[in-house]
């Protein structure tokens, strides 16, 4: 069975997120001061095979702790839904 | 900010667990008159770090010369090394290590390595117009070492290439004892008008002091010998494990220094790099004889509740510290606010030499400066040092030993596509290397890198070397041969040897034969600098490179040479240009592959003493060679290094789209002739 | 004397490049346009130039054109102003819609690297453009880029307008000129490095012809390009002098 | 009030999305063959001032039309909360 894997890749809270930073002054200069804390990660998607959703949860845990978050510089969440 | 450290019991344990010794503790108590409360001891642990202090090298680093011709600034003076180069132009230049953070994430590790470096550059006034960097990794084989060299490369490229200096050369070496602790170091030069420097000074009552850039987080605290983990009521998720470089941060804060520097309201600017506030308000307090008051709370935070040790402890990147002159600050904060720079005005330059930090009001730490600091009240020692057992081994090797191959062929295809030798077009076409239009080199390859001085008729010619291999076989005889091959390319590219800066990477300085190599390596640099005249203008000891099972890495004494070249329409290239030309070999043949790439990997003898070196005979082979360029009497020159005369002859060959018939020299073997390294 | 105007944003890092060259090698006037002006202090000509604006953060060129001095640009070039973008100013025209298209990550066709700084060759599609004129035809010209997110994209519909209006001013190219998949050095569509808008005044090229313009670097085939721009803007300049 | 949205920006489908594709070979080579047709976009989170939902939503859209997405390469969608 194929799942569908959307999962979120963030920079750890203590961190600093330069890219963010520079967003949110951006924002601010263009007419936008309510915006607050801007902070930019991925966002991935992928189809993973599995027979069973447990399964793919495992696989996806897998593929975000070896290749898709550095731990040292990033947090994950994902969901994962039957395609 | 709930600000007051909690009050933490003060004891030589809690010193020794801050990385102090016995005595080092009860050295405090006496310039204190008191026992230290934690803020105070946190603040001499870090400062009398190795990192901060040099306590464990200082020493021996004081016996390299110091002096020479065009020397403004001399090691140690300023942040930078400064060099007259004519046309009223100085040259600040300086190469810094940042091996740990690499090995531990290697794209943030390099990023933030470079960032600081040029930071050491343009806050002494000048703008940064070259960089180049030196870096070591383990066998290009393994997995960690290719997702070690991935990260580092992408790092120096995605800061310098943002920051907007050009990286116009370096070295790439591979070696085993790599594998665990890869080096990288990074080299920055920059240009300033001769007595348009600023210096890393404070004095003047009243004068405020303002932290200008990013703010500051709990980044990097336990970089500086720390364990506070349990101190903090802040789960360990607070503590930032990595600092984050961000370039462009960087490029505001370089072009509003140089800016707020001409206005001639600035008393003394430092950038923040080790140990962030402690560090930059109390060596310039020292150096200015002056004292301060600090207030903690004025520090833009971006983190809640830290400690006020943390606040000054915190190495968050992209800040630095400036004095201005009192009444004059609108002028300069109308530039940093031009430039969107965060700043805060944190603190006043007060007569005598305290150093009292206050968090609302309240005293929290009351040091006194001169104490602090390298040079001053820090500590300095001799450790004792041993010949190791290897060494003696190694000088027994004997070439008759290894048969003279047959296929000549084979061992040359081998040598050419060595990591080690074979082009590193795939690492430098990650760099952008012609930003600033001034890189001589892009089109025409030299020995060293050539920068263009646009608005004076000279350029720059700019080179880093080491070979560790040979510093590892014979520390002193390395160490020389480091700083002659550095010279060797520089007059190869028709310039004039002027003055170098060192990165000395070596283990553990504890180790008693680590530091035989420490010491024997500084005396070999000592002497070539003497007898081809280019004095140390300042650089960075990296110690405890260990490879955890392997023992410490090999010695290397990376060594960053700056050279001049009159008049730029005179600069020399290696490429052969054309069908016919005569070919000349300068200097001695020996029977000697001792420690050369051939021997090392191809033969995989590992024992063998440094090839053969003589340093007047050296002196005078450059001599000679830099007389027949002045004289237009050359068409190309390219010194032999690693991998032997052959593989000099074929970049010279493949640089220039030629071939070359040569005989070789019947008196010594042939594999010695065409692979050895014997130098000059 | 021409004037031309450098903008510079924070991040900007050829905007020195540009005007020396600009200065000492084409021997014209150049003047910096800071980004939080709207001043064109009566300049002839507009160059947006290379470089890391804002540190190319979210997308590179995205963050630079909330500016006030960019939405001046805008109106320049609305007016009929000859406004060229190069390399990151390229970007930063496509990201404020002055330009159709935009520039993507590479897709380096061999290795997953993808920024990267080098010589690469591109010939002029014709030579009837502020940018093109005097090249000889077929000529191969030898130009160095340095970018990341140089991959030129636009729909299909977009992509058929630009070359039945002639809106492709370069491609990339191998030495003798032939136009091939191993010549691109990003994966752009039809290896496209430079285009112009419908009426011809608003250009962008990824390589940097001012990279290739000083002797002394060893490279000069920049010259063809900017030199052209020179002469076109000198021409119109006098042009409009006449009407007026 | 202060709302926290959730922004996802992904390149649009018909687009070869080169990171992607690198992650895909590469979880291939770490022994995952499962996974197919990874996609890599942007998650950006952002805190915005507002007096109601419904206006922050409308600032959200805004911010996201006019900087945090070019609509030539990239689609986006996102989800608004009270803080």
């Amino acid at each position: 069975m194929k799942f569908i894997a959307e999962i979120d890749v963030m920079p750890l809270k203590a961190l600093l997120d330069p890219q963010g930073r520079a967003v949110t002054s951006v924002l601010k200069n263009m007419g936008m001061p309510e915006f607050e804390n801007v902070r930019i990660g991925k966002h991935v998607t992928l189809e993973v095979e599995s027979d069973s959703e447990a399964n793919a949860k495992v696989k996806v845990e897998e593929a975000c702790k070896n290749l898709l978050a550095n731990p040292i510089m990033e947090s994950f969440h994902y969901s994962i839904k039957a395609n | 900010m709930e600000a007051i450290a909690k009050e933490i019991k003060v004891n030589v344990e809690t010193a020794r667990q801050l990385g102090l010794s016995e005595d080092e503790f009860q050295k405090i108590v006496t310039i204190l008159g008191r026992t230290p409360n934690y803020t105070e001891l946190s603040i001499y642990s870090v400062m009398w770090s190795e990192h901060c202090s040099y306590k464990n090298s200082i020493y021996w680093i004081k016996t390299l010369p110091r002096e020479g011709k065009g020397l403004l600034a001399k090691a140690g003076e300023e942040n930078a090394g400064l060099i007259d180069i004519g046309n009223g132009y100085a040259c600040a230049f300086k190469i810094e290590s940042h091996n740990h953070p690499s090995a531990l994430e290697p794209y943030q590790g390099a990023a933030t390595g470079v960032g600081g470096i040029n930071r050491d550059i343009f806050t002494m006034g000048a703008r940064p117009i070259a960089q180049l960097n030196s870096l070591r990794f383990g066998n290009i084989n393994t997995d960690k070492t290719k997702w070690l060299m991935k990260g580092v490369v992408r790092g120096i490229g995605h800061y310098g290439n943002a920051f907007g200096v050009p990286t116009v050369g370096g070295e790439v070496f591979f070696d085993e004892c790599y594998n665990v602790n890869p080096l990288v170091n990074a080299m920055s030069v920059g240009i300033v008008k001769v007595g348009e420097t600023i210096s890393a000074t404070s004095y003047g009552e009243g004068n405020p002091v303002i932290i200008i850039g990013s703010s500051t987080g709990k980044d990097g605290i336990h970089g500086a010998t720390f364990a506070s983990a349990d101190i903090t009521e802040d789960s360990a998720e607070s503590l930032p494990s990595v600092q984050v470089g961000d370039p462009f941060q960087e490029k505001l804060l370089l072009e509003a220094s140089l800016e707020i520097i001409k206005t001639g309201a600035v008393v003394g600017m430092q950038d923040m790099g080790a140990a962030g506030i402690i560090c930059s308000t109390s060596e310039m307090s020292a150096k200015g004889q002056s004292g301060m008051n600090i207030w903690l709370d004025k520090v833009p935070l971006r983190q809640q509740n830290m400690q006020p040790f943390e606040i000054l402890l915190s190495e968050s990147q992209e800040r630095m510290l400036v004095i201005v002159k009192k009444g004059r600050e609108k002028e300069v904060e109308a530039i940093l606010e031009k430039w969107d720079l965060h700043y805060a005005v944190i603190g006043e330059v007060t007569n005598g030499d305290r150093l009292k930090y206050y968090v609302h009001g309240e005293l929290v730490a009351d040091v006194p400066a001169e104490t602090l600091v390298l040079g001053g009240g820090a500590p300095v020692y001799h450790r004792e040092f041993k010949e190791p057992q290897y060494y003696r081994e190694f000088q027994k090797f004997d070439i008759d030993t290894i048969k003279e191959p047959s296929n000549y062929k084979e061992i040359a295809d081998y040598l050419l596509t060595h990591p080690n030798i074979a082009s590193k077009r795939w690492v430098y076409e990650q760099y952008d290397s012609m930003v600033g239009t001034v890189n001589m080199s892009s089109n025409k390859p030299s020995d060293a890198a050539i920068v263009n001085i646009k608005k004076s008729d000279s350029a720059l010619a700019l080179k880093v070397d080491c070979n560790s291999r040979y510093v590892y076989a014979d520390p002193h005889k390395g160490g020389a041969i480091a700083v002659s091959e550095a010279a060797r390319n520089i007059v190869c590219s028709g310039g004039e040897p002027m003055a170098i800066t060192n990165c000395l990477n070596f283990g553990n300085p504890y180790n008693p034969e680590v530091y035989w190599q420490f010491v024997e390596a500084i005396k070999g640099i000592g002497e070539a600098c003497t007898e081809f005249n280019t004095p140390v203008t300042g650089g960075n000891v990296s110690f405890y490179n260990q490879s955890s099972y392997e023992g410490p890495v090999f010695p290397t004494p990376v060594i960053g040479m700056l050279g001049i070249i009159k008049n730029k329409n005179k600069v020399m290239t290696l490429d052969f240009k054309n069908e016919g030309d005569l070919i000349y070999l300068i200097g001695e043949c020996y029977n000697d592959i001792s420690s050369s790439e051939y021997l090392y990997s191809w033969h995989n003898v590992k024992e063998a003493p440094a090839p053969h070196f003589d340093l007047s005979e050296e002196y005078e082979v450059q001599f000679a060679v830099k007389e027949v360029i002045e004289k237009n009497l050359v068409e190309s020159a390219h010194d032999c290094s690693d991998g032997g005369l052959f593989i000099t002859l074929a970049e010279s060959a493949m640089a220039g789209k030629l071939g070359f018939d040569i005989d070789t020299d019947t008196s010594i073997r042939k594999d010695a002739f065409l692979f050895g390294e014997g130098q000059s | 004397m021409l004037k031309f105007g450098v903008v510079v944003v924070p991040g900007s890092n050829c905007d020195h490049d540009t005007i020396y060259v600009l200065k000492h090698i084409y021997k014209q006037d150049a003047v910096p346009l800071w980004h939080k002006t709207s001043d064109l202090q009566g300049c002839d000509a507009i160059i947006v130039p290379g470089g890391f604006s804002y540190g190319d953060y979210l997308r590179a060129g995205a963050l630079a054109r909330y500016s006030p001095m960019m939405n001046a640009v805008a109106e320049f070039a609305k007016n009929g102003g000859i406004v060229v973008g190069i390399c990151n100013g390229f970007q930063i025209l496509c990201e404020a819609g002055l330009l159709p298209g935009a520039l993507l990550l590479n897709t380096q066709p061999h290795s997953g690297i993808n920024y990267s700084c080098k010589n690469i060759h591109l010939i002029a599609e014709n030579d009837n453009t502020a940018l093109t004129t005097g090249i000889p035809k077929g000529k191969a010209l030898t130009i160095p880029i340095a970018h990341g997110e140089g991959r030129y994209f636009a729909d299909a519909e977009t992509l058929e307008k630009l070359n039945k209006n002639g809106q492709i001013i370069f491609r990339y190219c191998d030495e003798k000129g032939k136009i091939t998949p191993d010549s691109n050095p990003n994966g752009s569509l039809e290896n496209i490095a430079g285009i112009c808008n419908e009426t011809k005044n608003v250009f962008g090229m990824m390589p940097h012809p001012e990279r290739a313009s000083d002797e002394h670097l060893g490279n000069t085939d920049g010259k063809y390009i900017l030199s052209a721009l020179v002469k076109t803007v000198q021409a119109r300049k006098a042009e409009r002098l006449v009407v007026s």
